[in-house]
């Protein structure tokens, strides 16, 4: 009765049946996998907290978490032991996009709904995805450093997230997209690899290296947090400004850092936990078709809306 | 002999699994006595003195101090109650220096709690005079030669002021001179009132040496004597329970052409510069048994390493059969047919932990191997040979090789390199803590290889050995050979004082 | 006095008893999964076959790997390297044929000659200059690291399979395939193959007993005429081949070839060997303990994850199981 | 008769030298920062007085970490734990003071009894099970790592500073601050002062003969009366004592305390240890050493990105000078 594809889900496969048969309506019960690529990163923690919060709105709904410690491999067995206990539905933040592409397609086409967040996989055997365009959220960041920050050009340094990474190659695409003409000089890139103990090691040899940047530019907040701290070190944090993203509402995350005025701006990246959860009730309970693709917007924070943005996360 | 009693152990039992190494053993240490503790390999001599000594908790029987029952939990209770033991098997810490190595565990301290170590420097040098030895206490051991070793073990035992001390196989690698400087200070404790075990292979010196004796056989006390009735003779029966066969047996007549000729062998390691660039030179024939004498670092370790591949830089020429060669490795040394058997056992022999099978057919897996897999037959019934031929004392083939008593350790790894079939044996102080029935044995078997035409060179510090078993002998002193004497016209005493340096007269 | 034969019934009880020993840890965890096993249709589903082979599957990389380590460990050597050279294997894997149309066997035989050359090198690096394994392959892993971000230009190579130019012959796909009625996992099925080789090899070659020998005691090793440099770096090439082949696999499972593939791989890898009962200081042990111990940490991780136990329980629980098991292999008594 | 004293002198040149081993590796590789430092106004960036305390800064939690290290490997141990137990100890920093409004007086208490504890548990569960430490320290990371994050949630616990509730003490601060007209970090002068103790200490007190006897050779530290297992145990518990404080100290430089801070620290810092000349199998080595080894980390890593090298590259680069590096010290003639 609760059988109809989404319109936007390609041909073929499973996924028709995909959605439907897992429908019990409200009287059902659910154990929903949610496989996380790690949970080392605050962005993926915090996607984690968004599912298990959501979810309490859902009294049919049971959470299972796995995390595979950023190793495909592992995140493939994951899968494979959440179909083993024939769950009901699949989250999965995929670490890399191709060698999780063939076990979600397995589960996919045993019939199990999958809701991929934040990095994508290959093809098509999935339910919906659900995430933010960091290409775009890049090239906002550029447009903001050149509108803002630097409007009659300059030199900056860019602190990278992990070499390989998709969100590290679109961020520095869409920037320097944004940038292009501007005058705006990347005179130093270094690889933080997401974290802020890097952040701070890179920006500490890059203000020595490079004393004349005005914007540091971080891949993600607690990149741009370690170098607001050797900048502070250097006693150069009131000359130099410093963007993050992710933006997470959370008391070590971006908004209160920019709130704080450490940070100039940031961006929100949406874990895309609160919108999954809601789509896994679409599909399960109210037996409802959802679209192939959500694509999540990001917002800019700054101190102006800093302190209401963070309020409105946490519920105020 | 009604001096006082100082320790007294009564009806010892040890067992280690299923080996019973100690049975009802009484024995008792007086004020003022030498007491021997005779027995071959394995006869429990060892176990006993680790029981008084605190080394084992776990045994049966009483130990009485003073007479007063005690129960020791660890070395440290033993020397609190002034009982010391120097081990056989040297245990000291190679990193540390000579003088943290005799205070370890007791050092001296100041009066911020720091280390004393002008304090222990002093003391030091003090014991180091005492036992005869003229070394820099900030030395690293581990740079020590064996014997030099031994004598830190020595004066390390000697700065606990026992009143009792235990002696195992304390000059197992000293030499002559260095033996009687030891028996000046046991002397000197001895008139001190202190009480000494002393546990020795070397029959002369329980003869020169020791108040009492007492044999152990099997575990258990088989006989005492005091030391104005023993004879070596008797003694070697009480230990092995029947008569000695003769112990030298080699018939120097069937020698034939020359195997190895060493020439102008010099080590230009030697930083004392005082090497006489002469260096070493002597040749070794067919069936043809060459001992090698000389005190503590004359070089003969290093000669022996030095053909077997396993020294350092050298110059001089070696012919084998009148071949020139030059031994890169061991490997290389084994293949031309040499064998070496290395003067210390588990630093340089043994992989303790493994079977007694795994080291003996070591060196032969290559051979006993069929496309590169061993065959097990072989490997067993070459073991089987070798334990036999040898007569080793143990369990099973399979056991580790550290369950057996050092002499028999010291037979594996002499079995290992009999079993390569060698022409020339090197051998550095083989019966090294062998009993006197087993040196008999090797003794026999050495005369037997050389009657096969096989060549030995064989460096010893024991002079009675060298002069029963072998055709020549050749002193070495500073890395040169200063004399060679025919055992047929010399004695031990022309071996000692030309090891002295003094000229002998032949 | 001949040699007495005492004890021979004692000590094949303690061998046999010892020769189990590897497995108690395995066997005890073994048991907790069925009991705490969720079960479906009156079925445990931990017993099910289709589990079990997941099981084997997933830890067939590291297994394969962890049979290498056995070697460098009983030669009293350690290989941290382990994880980097499978991704630098990985990505020349998928590069060879995705980017350079390579077929498979050249490039299998290719590949697995990269991760021996490493091998090799590594040991020649620590014997020629006595530089400490762990310091040479630590070298070793940042270099095999760079060199497969280079290679990769940092990023992973996807494979996709046909017989297009950048397309990688279907055949490679296999390795990600099941075999038996879509049973058993090829990858499983090399992993046992590997295990059962090195576990003969290790008991009966005379090469063995060289490695088990320098792990013993080096210095009585080289006396008795053993090559003892030449046997270290064959055995760190055995390692790097078997970490190459690991690495081919992973290509083939994930069809993706990245230079951060394997990351911590190492210590997984020495965790299995010494968890097997070998000891680091070498000389002691045997690729079946090896074997056992990476079953173990698999068993471990997949009851926890069939129970929904939530990761950082996981980590506690896994903390107190190894401890416990190492606990159990130590109840031998001292010989 | 008497016995030669050939070598007194030699030993003594031979001391000198070898004391300075540890250092040659530092010091071609500080030569080399040099020659390659880029330069500005004539002034040579890398020499500058900033970034040269920007290295020490950076290298010094780790670098306390690496001297509790160098006490755990001297005894032939090895403690794969402190980079969890950092992040468990950064955690419970910031909790305490966050959260429950502690001062900074008793957090700095309690946190280091934690890592002392932690450390003293490793060491019991090593002694008494007779449990290789590399097992022991293996499940220990895995359970502090997993207590670190049922601490805190998962997420950092963000610490700012004032006097309200829910605030830091300012006094924590001072551990982010520089001191001595803003060029001398606070960390670094900690870091300095502990090396400066622990060389001391290892020095001259009777304690340290004892660990590096028990490295050196157990059974004739055991026989020499030493109580091996408790020097033992007091060792793993210096070793927790240091990652503690490191783990303190990272607290103030991130401002944060999160359960996943310390990622892979144990590597770099038994890396420091090793490169500094201590020897993994025990008794050999020291502290100046262990200084020596992180600076020299600290330095190639400095100059690499004072030049703006290529990640990639710099992994090519770090790999290579620590082989030659160690093959420096093996100069020295065999002993
Ligand atoms: N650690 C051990 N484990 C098992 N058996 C042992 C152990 N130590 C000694 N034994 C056995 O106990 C018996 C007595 O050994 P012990 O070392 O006391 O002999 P010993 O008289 O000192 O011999 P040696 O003259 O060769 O030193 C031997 O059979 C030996 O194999
Ligand atoms: N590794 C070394 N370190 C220091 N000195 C050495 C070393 N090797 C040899 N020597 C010195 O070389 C000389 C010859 O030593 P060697 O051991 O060959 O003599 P030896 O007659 O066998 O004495 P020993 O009874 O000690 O075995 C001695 O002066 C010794 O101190
Ligand atoms: O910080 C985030 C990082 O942890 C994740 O892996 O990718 C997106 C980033 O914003
Ligand atoms: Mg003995
Ligand atoms: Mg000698």
């Amino acid at each position: 009765a609760c059988g109809t594809t989404s319109e936007n889900s390609g041909g073929g496969g499973g996924q028709t049946t995909g959605a439907s048969t897992k429908c019990k309506g409200t009287g059902g019960k659910y154990v929903i996998g949610m496989s996380q690529a790690n949970v080392a990163e605050p962005y993926r923690q915090r996607m984690d907290d968004d599912i298990k919060a959501a979810a309490k709105g859902v009294p049919q709904f049971e959470v299972r978490f796995t995390d595979a410690q950023q190793d495909n491999a592992r995140q493939v067995s994951d899968v494979e032991n959440f179909v083993t206990q024939q769950i009901d539905l699949l989250i999965i933040s995929p670490n890399e996009a191709k060698p999780l592409t063939a076990v979600v397609k397995s589960a996919y086409d045993k019939g199990i709904p999958v809701l991929v967040l934040d990095r994508k996989v290959e093809g098509d055997a999935y339910t919906e995805w659900i995430g933010a365009d960091n290409t775009e959220i890049g090239r906002q960041a550029g447009k903001y450093v050149a509108e803002k920050l630097l409007p009659s050009g300059g030199k900056i340094a860019e602190i990278r997230g992990l070499a390989g990474s998709t969100p590290a190659q679109e961020r520095g695409d869409g920037f320097r997209d944004a940038i292009k003409g501007k005058n705006i000089d990347i005179a130093v890139s270094q690889d933080g690899d997401w974290l802020r103990d890097k952040g701070q090691e890179k920006a500490d040899a890059i203000l020595k290296s490079n004393p004349d940047v005005q914007v540091i530019y971080a891949h993600n907040d607690p990149m741009a947090e370690g170098a607001y701290l050797a900048a502070k070190a250097a006693g150069k944090q009131d000359s130099l400004k410093f963007i993050g993203i992710d933006a997470l509402p959370i008391p070590s995350g971006g908004i209160k850092a920019v709130e704080a005025g450490r940070l100039s701006a940031t961006f929100v990246y949406p874990t895309a936990g609160k919108e999954a959860v809601a789509a896994a009730k679409q599909i399960l309970v109210d037996c409802q078709q959802v679209p192939k693709t959500q694509t999540l917007q990001t917002q800019l924070i700054t101190k102006e809306n800093a302190t209401e943005v963070y309020a409105k996360a946490n519920g105020g | 002999m009604d001096s006082v009693v100082l320790v007294e152990l009564a009806a010892i039992s040890k067992s280690y699994g299923g080996v019973r190494a100690c049975r009802n053993v009484d024995f008792a240490v007086r004020a003022g006595e030498v007491h021997a503790l005779l027995g071959e390999n394995g006869a429990g001599k060892s176990t006993l003195m680790r029981v008084l000594s605190g080394d084992l908790a776990d045994y049966e029987g009483t130990v009485t101090v003073d007479g007063q029952p005690v129960r020791f939990h660890g070395p440290a209770d033993a020397q609190r109650a002034g009982i010391a033991m120097i081990h056989q098997e040297l245990d000291l810490v190679p990193g540390l220096s000579v003088a943290d190595n005799i205070f370890l565990g007791r050092e001296p301290r100041t009066r911020l709690r720091t280390l004393d170590r002008r304090a222990m420097l002093r003391e030091t040098r003090n014991l180091l005079r005492r036992t005869g030895i003229d070394l820099d206490p900030r030395r690293p051991v581990g740079d020590l030669r064996t014997g030099e070793q031994q004598l830190v073990s020595i004066a390390k035992a000697l700065s606990l002021d026992a009143k009792v001390l235990i002696m195992d196989e304390p000059t197992s690698a000293l030499s002559v001179a260095e033996v009687d400087r030891m028996f000046t200070v046991i002397t000197e404790l001895r008139r001190a009132g202190a009480g000494i075990v002393y546990i020795s292979h070397r029959m002369d010196e329980i003869g020169r040496i020791a108040d009492r004796a007492t044999v152990l056989r099997n575990g258990s006390v088989v006989a005492q004597f005091d030391a104005r009735e023993m004879t070596a003779e008797g003694a070697a029966e009480a230990m092995i329970g029947r008569p000695v066969q003769t112990m030298f047996a080699h018939d120097p007549a069937a020698q034939g052409a020359t195997l190895l000729e060493v020439d102008g062998l010099v080590v230009p390691r030697h930083r004392s510069g005082r090497r006489d660039p002469a260096g070493i030179s002597l040749t070794v024939r067919h069936g043809e048994i060459v001992g090698l004498a000389g005190l503590l670092g004359s070089g003969r370790t290093e000669l022996l390493e030095t053909l077997f591949g396993a020294g350092g830089s050298w110059r001089g020429s070696i012919r084998l059969d009148g071949k020139p060669i030059r031994p890169r490795s061991p490997r290389h040394a084994v293949r031309l047919g040499l064998a070496f058997v290395p003067e210390d056992r588990r630093i340089s022999g043994l992989a303790l932990d493994h079977s007694v099978l795994a080291n003996t057919v070591l060196s032969i897996v290559d051979r006993i191997a069929r496309f590169g897999v061993v065959s097990r037959r072989q490997e067993m019934s070459e073991t089987t040979r070798m334990v036999h031929d040898l007569r080793v004392k143990l369990g099973s083939v399979r056991d580790p090789v550290s369950a057996l008593s050092g002499g028999n350790q010291q037979k594996v790894v002499f079995g290992r390199m009999l079993l390569t079939e060698p022409s020339l044996l090197l051998l550095d102080e083989p019966t090294r803590g062998v009993d006197v029935g087993a040196k008999a044995e090797i003794y026999q078997l050495l005369g037997r290889l050389a009657e096969g035409g096989m060549g030995v060179l064989l460096a010893s510090s024991e002079l009675a050995e060298l002069v029963g078993v072998c055709d020549r002998v050749i002193v070495l002193r500073g890395g040169q050979n200063v004399a060679e004497l025919p055992t047929a016209h010399a004695g031990e005493a022309e071996l000692l004082a030309a090891s002295m340096g003094e000229v002998v007269p032949l | 006095m001949t040699a007495e034969v005492v004890g021979v019934r004692r000590h094949t009880i303690r061998t046999t008893v010892f020769r189990f020993q590897s497995l108690f840890g395995l066997v005890a965890v073994f048991v907790a999964a069925i009991l705490f096993s969720p079960s479906r249709n009156g079925e445990l589903v931990f017993l099910s076959s289709g589990n079990l082979f997941n099981v084997v599957r997933a830890i067939s990389e590291k297994g394969i790997i962890a049979v290498g380590m056995t070697f460098v460990i009983l030669i009293g050597g350690i290989d941290l390297s382990v994880g980097a050279v499978l991704g630098l294997t990985a990505v020349a894997s998928a590069d060879l044929m995705v980017n350079n149309d390579w077929g498979v066997v050249p490039t299998v035989l290719l590949v697995l000659v990269v991760g021996l050359v490493f091998g090799l090198l590594q040991g020649v690096a620590s014997t020629a200059f006595r530089i400490q394994a762990f310091i040479v392959t630590l070298a070793g892993l940042q270099i095999a690291r760079g060199l497969a971000r280079i290679w990769s230009g940092g990023q992973g190579i996807a494979i996709s399979y046909g017989t297009d130019p950048g397309e990688a012959p279907v055949a490679f796909s296999l390795l990600g395939e099941r075999t038996f009625n879509g049973l058993v996992p090829i990858p499983a099925l090399i992993f046992v193959v590997i295990a059962v080789l090195a576990t003969l090899f290790l008991r009966s070659s005379a090469f063995s007993r060289h490695v088990y020998a320098i792990g013993g005691n080096e210095k009585a090793a080289r006396l008795s005429g053993i090559p003892v440099t030449k046997v270290k770096i064959i055995v760190f090439g055995i390692c790097g081949l078997l970490t190459a082949l690991a690495g081919i696999i992973h290509a083939g499972q994930l069809n993706q070839g990245s230079p951060n593939d394997g990351l911590g791989y190492e210590l997984d890898a020495i965790a299995a060997v010494v968890i097997g009962g070998t000891s680091l200081a070498g000389g002691r042990g045997s690729v079946g303990g090896t074997v056992a111990g990476a079953l173990l940490i698999g068993v471990l991780n997949n009851i926890l994850s069939l129970n929904g136990v939530n990761s950082d329980i996981q980590l506690l629980i896994t903390g107190f199981v190894i401890v416990v098991v190492a606990g159990l292999q130590r109840l031998r008594p001292a010989a």
